[in-house]
């Protein structure tokens, strides 16, 4: 048995039958896959992009934006301070401060577009590495430590920020956001320019997920207005795009009727515009929409993470010449839309930011022992109320003891 | 532990009778009337009225946006459910058949049960999910489970089961105003046994235990379809004068091991009974804390009378599969022989 | 709160906005949908057909099959047997002979033709109501009995025979189908004419379920030669098409990167050509396929189920007249393939089958109860053991016992 | 019960000092040499040899034909492995952390738990499922759970845990020679310890228990990660000159209690010891059984040390959750004081 007999079609390809719808001619080949999938890592013929790599402004027929120079000031340092504190949360972790980071480097564009796009009474499904997300929907960053430092799961309010806490488990959150967004149309939020949205975020890796499909099928069924933004970061862990799919993520979307659109996920204009777009069609009661935001993890999966197992340092070398920040600091260079002093006003606030960050992590307090046994119903129960209350006694037992050393 | 306050219901008020399934279509009708944030979701519940028709005329009567005929997906179905309550509404899904569960198990695990304690009590899940569970209604697999204990080993749920209309019309209507999420377990195979119901009686708090029969030689506890089964044979016994002290669970997370505690200590002796297999379950967590609080007042160990650790077998072996009052006087007499 | 809110856009439509690209129009409304998906009862556009509903034969410009007047008249006493055996197991069941029954009524054109088109070494995982396809994997009727009755699970060999059990958990069959069929590839089986494929049937409402999708996925994937047999038998229970999506249920293959088609699911020779090319397309190694047969449930869901209470009868009048069995014959009359001679005999020998399963139903033994107890494992647990010893000296005692009608 | 018999490996023989992580890849390894319908399937196994590099070198040394890095769902991998073993493979899924079987939950228990009942025979499962799981490694939610008790309440599944690299070399290989489906629980916090293993001694068999420690006072009985703790625990009581008795499970279901039964008729108490909630889980069956057949024995009740009945808390309070050696013997303190 080799390899080839289902890695790719043993042999020569069987001769095409010509008597044959073409549109079911020969499956492409592994290699023809991955070319279609990544080889270029322009994303292919579709990709809507606004900010070429080299920071010029294009024009693209559909998805176009007007935008301040100011506008893009903004996004620019959205994006640097992201960057900032995602660094010092890696650096965190490395210095044994946190259990575990979960870096966005080089996905800062397509996050900050899809975020600043929201409007305040709309509501976010992230999964667990939309820091650039958290940020602009108001949660400073000191607020995602404590995930993974282990004093908690997320200390924000999910219902006042309108950004849901990080879900781990891959999908589960497509369904929570359309479920909610469902509700955003019971309450008669949807149907006009100001109504409400939901946009819910996972990775190309998700995509294989049952529950990322239930979603797709309930928001086409209840028209719920509902943007999925699936950040192609072209990793899952160790596993490439192509052990999840055979084409291009957004083309899932026309099997289940509602539109899918590619966007240059590196280019924090194109990122916004088509958010937008795509949010407004939900808030007009247009939605579904999927966007897949081709970009790439430039990091580790995890800080526990060891990339250089299973990728080549050329294909990160590639994508460095896409960075988000840099194309969009050229494109304000080239547009005298900044000077310097802006760019080191950016620096200054992401130092400052970072001495923040580092200073709150290292006085963050531990959680008391009771709170092991705290909200796990918003009714408490009798059984748990006696062991919380046998746990307590049992540690204040230690407490008076006075013999030093001793195993109990 | 105080009852929650329910209004009281517009819908028929005084005596009635009625079967389960009327007590619980009641208690979904009041709940739809009381609280305009409630929804039912779930396959065929709509026109249809569910294939047990537990949901008859709700939809006519309130609506397709208060009561929806979803999707063929049961993640789908507990999955947007979340995504309702986080947005203030409270759903209440109805499982087509217990064995349909699985499909929707990791959402009730993973988020379902947790979001609660992972936002530090910021987001509530007020959520009901209704399954019609257990056997001997001659169906083909999948249709005659019962999966209770693995949702009473989880933390953060609420696992509850009737066994008679007066409390299938309250403790539903409880369930739904409860915060938490509640697994509702319905004894199908009940569905068309009447009572009397009189609605102007205050239900029991949902998270309790009741004496159902008072008795004396032995204890016998059992939820949901296996409580009708320990009364009957109890009044077999009580003819050969044997007098057996019945305790219906209702709560099977967290129990409300009170009354059974004070029974066992009276009696010496404790039988329980359930359709699903014993090994690692409700009945098992129930022995290992009886042992624990009454150590000194058993006469005999705690023994039980369940389904087999098999799968549950085709139809025409389920009169054998299901504990039965033979079964259960059996397992009372061993206790007795201790 | 009115339902428009969320059923159909409240009021007009919002303006369509000219800027957009021309594939993300507006959604359709609740009404278009509906019709897309159902009010052409002729299945659209795209529906592959041979035989007319008034039995002629037409051509097809992609999928077309030589067939000759004996072969024609295979498939017409295949479906008329297997709706003999259907009609005799409903029946059964009114007369309390069987727990229930799963009718295949409507479904034989669609089932026959998918049956014949698998060869030998092929495999095929039904779901519950393929007593069609169980026919032409030479599984007698009566071997279903037992399943109904209650005394089994399905009594065939699902190895020799290249048909698995009936599968009832909606969804699950699609996934094991793949599973079997990545076998296929990896044991060297696929990749000439005269390889290995699978089938796998299920419903218009599994449709909707994770585990159909990473099937999808996963097919895709591994390349495997599975074809994905969709009934779309227009109801899920009581649940219409439009409650699992808004897009003919074979464009979802799209979203996937292999071929969908839509074949009128009453015209067996369509079936059978679609199925025969596709299951041909799996064993060169170009598989998955998705097959969506356009089909009826003409009777109810299952004998315990009142399609009365969700659906009109002129639905089912107008289905009427495109019966597979009907149109099938009136095209064998118009050939001048088939006599009444031939038809007579037909009948007659559905009349025997109909006996002989009727004579096997009334003299079915019941399952000893040990049986409770066989095969949980292939190896058994001394637990198990002892708790089957224990229950058979249980019933031992019964036997024993000589007083008559006490309680124990 | 014979121990299956297991040629020799061909890979390294003779004793050496190996952690539980290495001794599960040789035990993987054997396997896949053994038997070219040995597979592997599961996310980032391949070229990443898993995320805790239990699968390292593998699919290097056997193709990718053999050590498949599956597309991301959980109920895909199980889905399909039982596909693979209807058409005669045997596959071995790994589950990246015990948080994530819950999207196969539905496969396992629909499907894989049931297909050599309704076949009656016919159709084998030799499926084995790895799952890394428990707490104590600082992880973040899902990836410190303890889900056991799940599987062991389903007929059809054997439940298997393993503490030390001696046990995880054989009960790998053992499990995956079984033609049954079988739930293989990895102590993950434990992978780095090492031991002696000495591969030409004959293991015992796959589902049995075993004494891990002799003494007369306390039986402590334990499984997986708990199983160094109670021993620590023993060691510490000794110095108290306090004689513990530790049973390593070993088998969660069907579970082999005839080690305990015989220590506690000696010992008269008995301690359970788990990091899963102790409600409707392994530990409620084994006090159960215990208490039935060792009624005259028991000089105290059956007692647990486990985590609490809350989700899993946020790392920092996970030591306070697990049970560690200074409450496993708060509890044996307690049965000794009955
Ligand atoms: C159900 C489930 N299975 C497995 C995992 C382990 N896991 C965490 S992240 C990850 C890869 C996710 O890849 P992708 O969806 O592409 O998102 P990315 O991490 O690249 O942003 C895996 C397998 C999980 N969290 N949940
Ligand atoms: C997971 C699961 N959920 C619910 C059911 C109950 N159920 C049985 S058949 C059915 C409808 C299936 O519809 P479809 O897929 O269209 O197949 P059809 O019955 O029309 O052939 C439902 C909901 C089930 N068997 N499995
Ligand atoms: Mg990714
Ligand atoms: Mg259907």
């Amino acid at each position: 048995m080799s390899p080839e007999q289902w890695t790719s079609s043993s042999g020569e390809p069987p001769a095409k039958r010509t008597d044959l719808p073409a549109a079911t001619a020969a499956k492409p080949t592994r290699e023809q896959v991955i070319a279609g999938l990544r080889a270029t890592s322009e994303g292919g013929a579709d990709l809507v992009q606004l900010l070429t790599p080299e920071g010029q402004r294009v024009q693209h027929p559909d998805f176009d934006i007007d935008i301040s120079p100011e506008q893009l000031r903004d996004l620019y340092r959205d994006m640097v301070l992201v960057r900032r504190a995602d660094r010092e949360g890696n650096a965190l972790q490395r210095q044994g401060q946190l259990g575990i980071w979960v870096p966005l480097l080089g996905q800062e564009a397509a996050q900050i577009g899809a975020g600043r796009a929201l409007k305040p009474q709309d509501m976010a499904f992230p999964s667990y590495r939309e820091h650039g997300v958290a940020w602009a929907r108001g949660i400073d960053p000191t607020e995602l430590l404590g995930i993974f430092r282990g004093t908690d799961h997320g200390s924000w309010d999910p219902t006042s920020t309108g950004f849901h806490l990080y879900t781990i488990v891959i999908g589960n959150q497509c369904l929570n956001a359309t479920g909610y967004a469902m509700g955003q149309r019971f309450d008669g939020k949807v149907g006009d320019p100001d109504g409400e949205a939901t946009m819910v975020f996972f990775g190309d890796g998700a995509t294989s997920q049952g529950d990322v499909h239930e979603a797709m099928v309930w928001s086409a069924v209840y028209d719920s207005p509902v943007v999925f933004f699936c950040q192609n970061n072209q990793w899952a862990i160790s596993e490439p795009l192509e052990r999840q799919t055979r084409v291009p993520l957004y083309q899932r979307a026309s099997g289940y009727g509602f539109p899918g659109i590619r966007v240059d996920g590196n280019d924090v204009l194109a990122s916004l515009a088509v958010s937008k777009w795509a949010l407004d069609e939900c808030r007009n009661g247009n939605g579904p929409v999927l966007i897949e935001a081709f970009t790439y993890r430039m990091d580790a999966h995890t800080t526990s993470d060891d990339p250089t197992r299973y990728r080549m340092t050329d294909e990160q070398e590639a994508w460095k010449l896409k960075d988000p920040i840099e194309r969009l600091r050229v494109h304000l260079i080239r547009e005298h839309a900044a000077d310097q002093e802006f760019f080191d006003s950016v620096d200054a606030e992401a130092d400052q930011l970072a001495e923040r960050f580092r200073e709150f992590c290292f006085t963050m307090q531990e959680p008391p022992p009771e709170r092991i046994f705290s909200n796990v119903y918003a009714e408490e129960s009798p059984q748990l109320a006696a062991q919380r209350e046998e746990y307590l006694s049992y540690l204040a037992g230690f407490a008076d003891e006075t013999v030093a050393g001793g195993v109990r | 532990m105080a009852a929650p306050a329910l209004e009281r219901p517009t819908t028929p008020s005084g005596t009635q009778t009625v079967t389960i399934a009327k007590a619980l279509n009641m208690g979904l009708r009041a709940s739809l009337e009381r609280d305009p944030k409630v929804l039912i979701m779930g396959e065929d519940v709509g026109k249809l009225g569910g294939v047990f028709r537990i949901t008859d005329g709700l939809q006519k009567d309130f609506g397709e946006h208060r009561v929806l005929d979803t999707p063929l997906a049961e993640s789908g179905i507990i999955g947007t459910a979340i995504g309702l309550a986080i947005r203030g509404y409270r759903p209440v899904c109805e499982i087509q058949f217990d064995g349909f569960i699985f499909p929707g198990f990791d959402q009730i695990i993973s988020q379902l049960a947790k979001l609660h304690y992972r936002s530090q009590g910021k987001v509530k899940m007020p959520i009901v999910i209704r399954v019609p569970y257990g056997g001997g209604i001659g169906a083909v697999e999948h249709h005659s489970e019962s999966p209770e204990s693995l949702f009473a080993h989880i933390a953060g749920l609420k696992v509850v089961s009737c066994s008679n209309p007066v409390d299938a019309y309250w403790m539903l209507q409880q369930a739904i105003e409860c915060d938490d999420p509640v697994l509702f377990f319905e004894p199908k195979r009940r569905y068309y046994e009447k009572a009397e119901l009189d609605t102007s009686i205050d239900p029991l708090p949902l998270l309790s235990s009741r004496v159902a029969r008072s008795g004396s030689a032995v204890t016998v506890a059992a939820y949901g379809p296996m409580v009708r089964t320990c009364l009957d044979a109890a009044a077999a016994a009580s003819e050969d004068g044997l007098d057996l002290e019945v305790v219906d669970l209702r709560a099977l997370s967290p129990l409300d091991l009170g009354p059974v505690f004070e029974s066992v200590r009276r009696t010496g002796r404790l039988v329980l009974v359930s359709e699903a297999p014993a090994e690692s379950s409700v009945t098992s967590e129930i022995a290992t804390r009886v042992q624990q609080e009454c150590f000194y007042s058993l006469e005999a160990p705690v023994l039980r009378a369940t389904g087999f650790d098999t799968p549950y077998p085709p139809s025409k072996l389920e009169e054998g599969f299901l504990p039965d009052l033979d079964r259960v006087l059996d397992v009372v007499d061993r206790s007795l022989a201790y």
